[in-house]
């Protein structure tokens, strides 16, 4: 057990978005201009679902929702933040790499970060359920 | 998290991973320390300050021995359950390696237990873990079965260290009585909770720990009973202290404390047993409130301080970090270090999602009713908080269908 | 035994048994007890408590690895000296059992070692043991005609505990070295009294105890050479603490005391190293003064504290019985309780009558000039009365002749 | 260890023998009437001697000396001081079983009582130095 990071001490980043997670609910109003993406699974430890308004291809409204350990619900609260006023499809946006390191978070929590950018990307390839579009 | 009238945080409801020592154990301890007090070495028989230190060892022998039915020359000083688990399993299997090689156990044990006979396998065992009945009770029922003509030791503990599961080692008590097969308990967490009597548990070999029972950390005892003597290989070497089964220098403070320990749980046992009983029930009937929690183990055959927890929706790591105002663990203490989910409420049946968000509470000598209040309203808040990031609103996913 | 101004009796002059704990070291030990201390379990990281506990054992761990010159990684907690012992050597010798079967040690070494080894025997290892060279110093000298192919490991003490005298560690280290063989060194009663440094002594493995540096009993410490890394097969499993090598739950109070002590001992060496010599030559220059007495071991290789001396014309047990206004001890505290002759001392060559009449006076912190005093008048009138007894007048035999 | 008799405690009688040993030291005077015996070793713990005036086949004055633990020391004594006024080939006496009971001595110190013993019979069929006599 010596020389482990001790598992609950996070960075001030993650203790300010786990307290009081900005962005964390989800949009009301029509679906038509509303995008929607999930990823992960709970008997995994990780489940994050992003929704975001869109309009003219940039982000204007976004709002997450995640089960999971402290560092993932900093990480989607930092996306949902970070994505409004974005390009919908910028590339490499958002990466788990980056999130991690923001948010100081250990090597091991990798795995679930990437079920943040996971969920953002399936919100951004969402057809909201309208095939072809 | 801010209330009226709270208590300091965080409330300290951990009492099964340790418990502070109590003031009345410290100062008899303190008194075995310094220049002034009972300082010298208990194996000094050649003057009168070794002598007085070894009268102090022998009448905590005799305390210890006291709660738990014994006489005193069946009590050994260890450095804790730990090592008790160790010598006790691995001292008899080694003993009697020429009678058998086959030793039964169950997979909720502690990993003290666990991970002695994971030793022994390599050395030549074969151990059967086997799973708990109902309710995580292991019983006579499942040894039984798992008994063999190579069978020599059976090693079941009395109460369980996360769910507070009380076993049926009576039974199994006799069953081994009955096959003549050694019986070792660790009632580490049993002793001074519950009571204790080697014999009605037909045990040979009994662990005990002072620091679950408001003595010290880093001392405890073995049961070896001494009609039919028990024979155990001893692990530790040097000088031959305690009948040649554990050597080194006795700690006259940790053994007085441990002793004093002993007596005081004895003497209040059946009153603070009844107070945690309904303190414990106070604290169930609270969180029970809030829907989508489990109750971990057999709700009549505990332990009357612990209250194991699983939480619907809500992630076991922020659960732990939302509640910081309580002092609680997830799974046992000893293993908290990783994060992993129980072993033990994995054998208990649990999916993977329940396992790991579970929490223990284990109250104990100093707990209050408002602590049990405030607990219950931090859980509540917190639970709630959190189910409400991982979905729409409070209840599970309802605003999605909106 | 009256005389004026005399000290409080008995005077305790048995410090290589143990020491009382200092003052300061038990004010921080009574810091991890009760409620209002840091008493929670150093491994549950999962509250703030536990954290707190697990932050003053690295402290402590830093306290203990700086008095010997070695990392914090290094240092491996334990119950003691004779468990570290037993870890050391049981812990090498199993997990290297494949590159060689043969142990060198001395036969001055503590039982914790010799138990150990001859444990080992009986599991197939071959184990010589040296005699010391003159003096009762072991060096490179003895344990290298020793050697063989099949060796894997050599354990000589740093000091003696019943004569004081310092082995050659750093001479037998070097030539481990050259051999590339596991050096393992009891520092038991060297720690804190004389300098120690795992570089200079080329050591893999060495034995600390608390209690013989005014730290509490029952906590020691086992250093392991990180670098290369000296792996060991741990004794107590269960749980992985320790990096694997020694499970339990870690006393913080008695892992705090223990890092205080050494901490103290460090600050004070050179100053008390100096102080107790003197006092050891005053004592035994009075000693001596009586005629046909025997300093024990080599005048020049010892710790300052400890002196040996055997007593020609008067028996072992009356000499102690009459030395009762001294705590004193006759061979090791460890192994007081049966009376033989002394192992380490027919080792050094003493016939039996000297090795049964020695006593061992061992001096420490508390040590003043008037205890020092007062135990040579004691000792002169003791010694004078018993000769009497056993002999007409006081010369021995004289009036026979009459 | 445990349960092992402590081997620095004795019963009253020995303490004070053992303090101010009655009988201690040697006779002095004319030869003739003088018996004196020893038997034990220093090297194997024990070794006691025994002189006695003699008068009218009775034993009129003895002394001891002896080197030995606290037992031996108070049983020496003792003998000394009981065979005065006895005759001086008195059958079964002294009796180093009788010593223990005597002094509560544990069992493992009978062989260092019977030193005692025969150092007194070696006394009483002394021949003192004159042979024949
Ligand atoms: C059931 C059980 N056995 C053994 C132990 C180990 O005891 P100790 O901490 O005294 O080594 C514990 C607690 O840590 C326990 O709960
Ligand atoms: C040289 C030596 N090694 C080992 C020990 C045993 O240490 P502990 O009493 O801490 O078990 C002692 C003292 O008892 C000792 O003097």
């Amino acid at each position: 057990m010596n020389g482990m990071p001790d598992p609950l001490v996070y960075s001030p980043e993650v203790e300010r978005r786990f307290e009081a997670p900005p962005r964390q609910g989800e949009l009301f109003g029509a679906p038509t201009d509303r995008l929607a993406g999930s990823a992960g699974d709970t008997r995994l430890g990780a489940r994050v679902s992003f929704e975001a308004r869109v309009r003219s291809g940039r982000v204007v409204e976004c709002r997450f929702r995640a089960y999971g350990c402290p560092h993932v619900i900093a990480a989607a609260s930092w996306v949902a933040e970070h994505a409004e006023g974005r390009a919908v499809g910028e590339p490499d946006w958002p990466d788990a790499h980056e999130l991690a390191r923001r948010l100081e978070a250990p090597a091991h929590k990798l795995g679930s970060l990437l079920v943040v950018e996971d969920a953002y990307r399936a919100m951004v390839a969402d057809t909201g359920g309208r095939p072809g579009q | 998290m801010q209330y009226m009238n709270n208590p300091a945080t965080p409330v300290y409801l951990d009492y099964a991973a340790t418990t502070p020592v109590d003031e009345r154990v410290a100062e008899r301890m303190a008194e075995c320390l310094c220049r002034a007090g009972c300082y010298a070495n208990p194996a000094s028989s050649s003057h009168e300050p070794g002598r007085r230190a070894r009268g102090l060892v022998e009448a905590a022998r005799q305390d210890v021995a006291a709660l738990i039915g014994a006489g005193p020359t069946e009590i050994v000083w260890t450095s804790g359950a730990t090592e008790s688990d160790n010598l006790a399993l691995k001292g008899a299997a080694r003993f009697h390696a020429d009678r058998g090689r086959h030793i039964v156990t169950s997979r909720t044990e502690h990993k003290a237990v666990l991970d002695t006979c994971r030793q022994l396998e390599r050395e030549g065992f074969r151990v059967t873990y086997v799973l708990p009945g109902s309710g995580g009770v292991v019983g006579a029922e499942q040894i039984e079965p798992a008994l063999t003509d190579d069978t020599v030791l059976v090693s079941v503990m009395h109460v369980n260290n996360e769910t507070g599961v009380a076993n049926d080692v009576e039974a199994i008590g006799q069953l081994c009585r009955d096959r003549a097969l050694l019986f070792h308990v660790d009632a580490a967490q049993g002793a001074g909770k519950l009571p204790v009597s080697v014999d009605a548990f037909g045990a040979d070999l009994v662990s005990l720990s002072g620091h679950k029972v408001y003595g010290p950390k880093g001392i405890g005892a073995l049961y070896v009973r001494g009609s039919p003597r028990t024979r155990v290989e001893p692990l530790i070497h040097g000088g031959g202290h305690e009948w040649g089964m554990r050597s080194g220098t006795l700690a006259t403070h940790q053994i007085v404390g441990m002793g004093e320990a002993f007596r005081l749980a004895g003497a209040h046992l059946a009153e603070e047993q009844a107070r945690l009983r309904r303190l414990r029930e106070r604290l169930w009937s609270g969180i029970s409130g809030l829907g989508g929690v489990h109750l971990n183990g057999c709700p009549v055959r505990r332990a009357p301080g612990i209250l194991n927890v699983s939480f619907e929706g809500v992630e076991g790591e922020s659960l732990l970090y939302a509640l910081r105002d309580l002092a609680v663990s997830s799974g046992s203490a000893c293993t908290s270090a990783s994060r992993e989910a129980s072993y033990v409420l994995r054998a208990l049946g649990r999916d993977d999602q329940l396992a790991q968000s579970s929490i223990r509470f284990s109250l104990g000598r100093y707990t209050t009713e408002a602590d049990v209040d405030f607990c219950i309203r931090t859980v509540r808040e917190q639970v709630d908080r959190l189910r409400a990031i991982a979905s729409s609103g409070t209840g599970a996913g309802s605003r999605e269908a909106m």
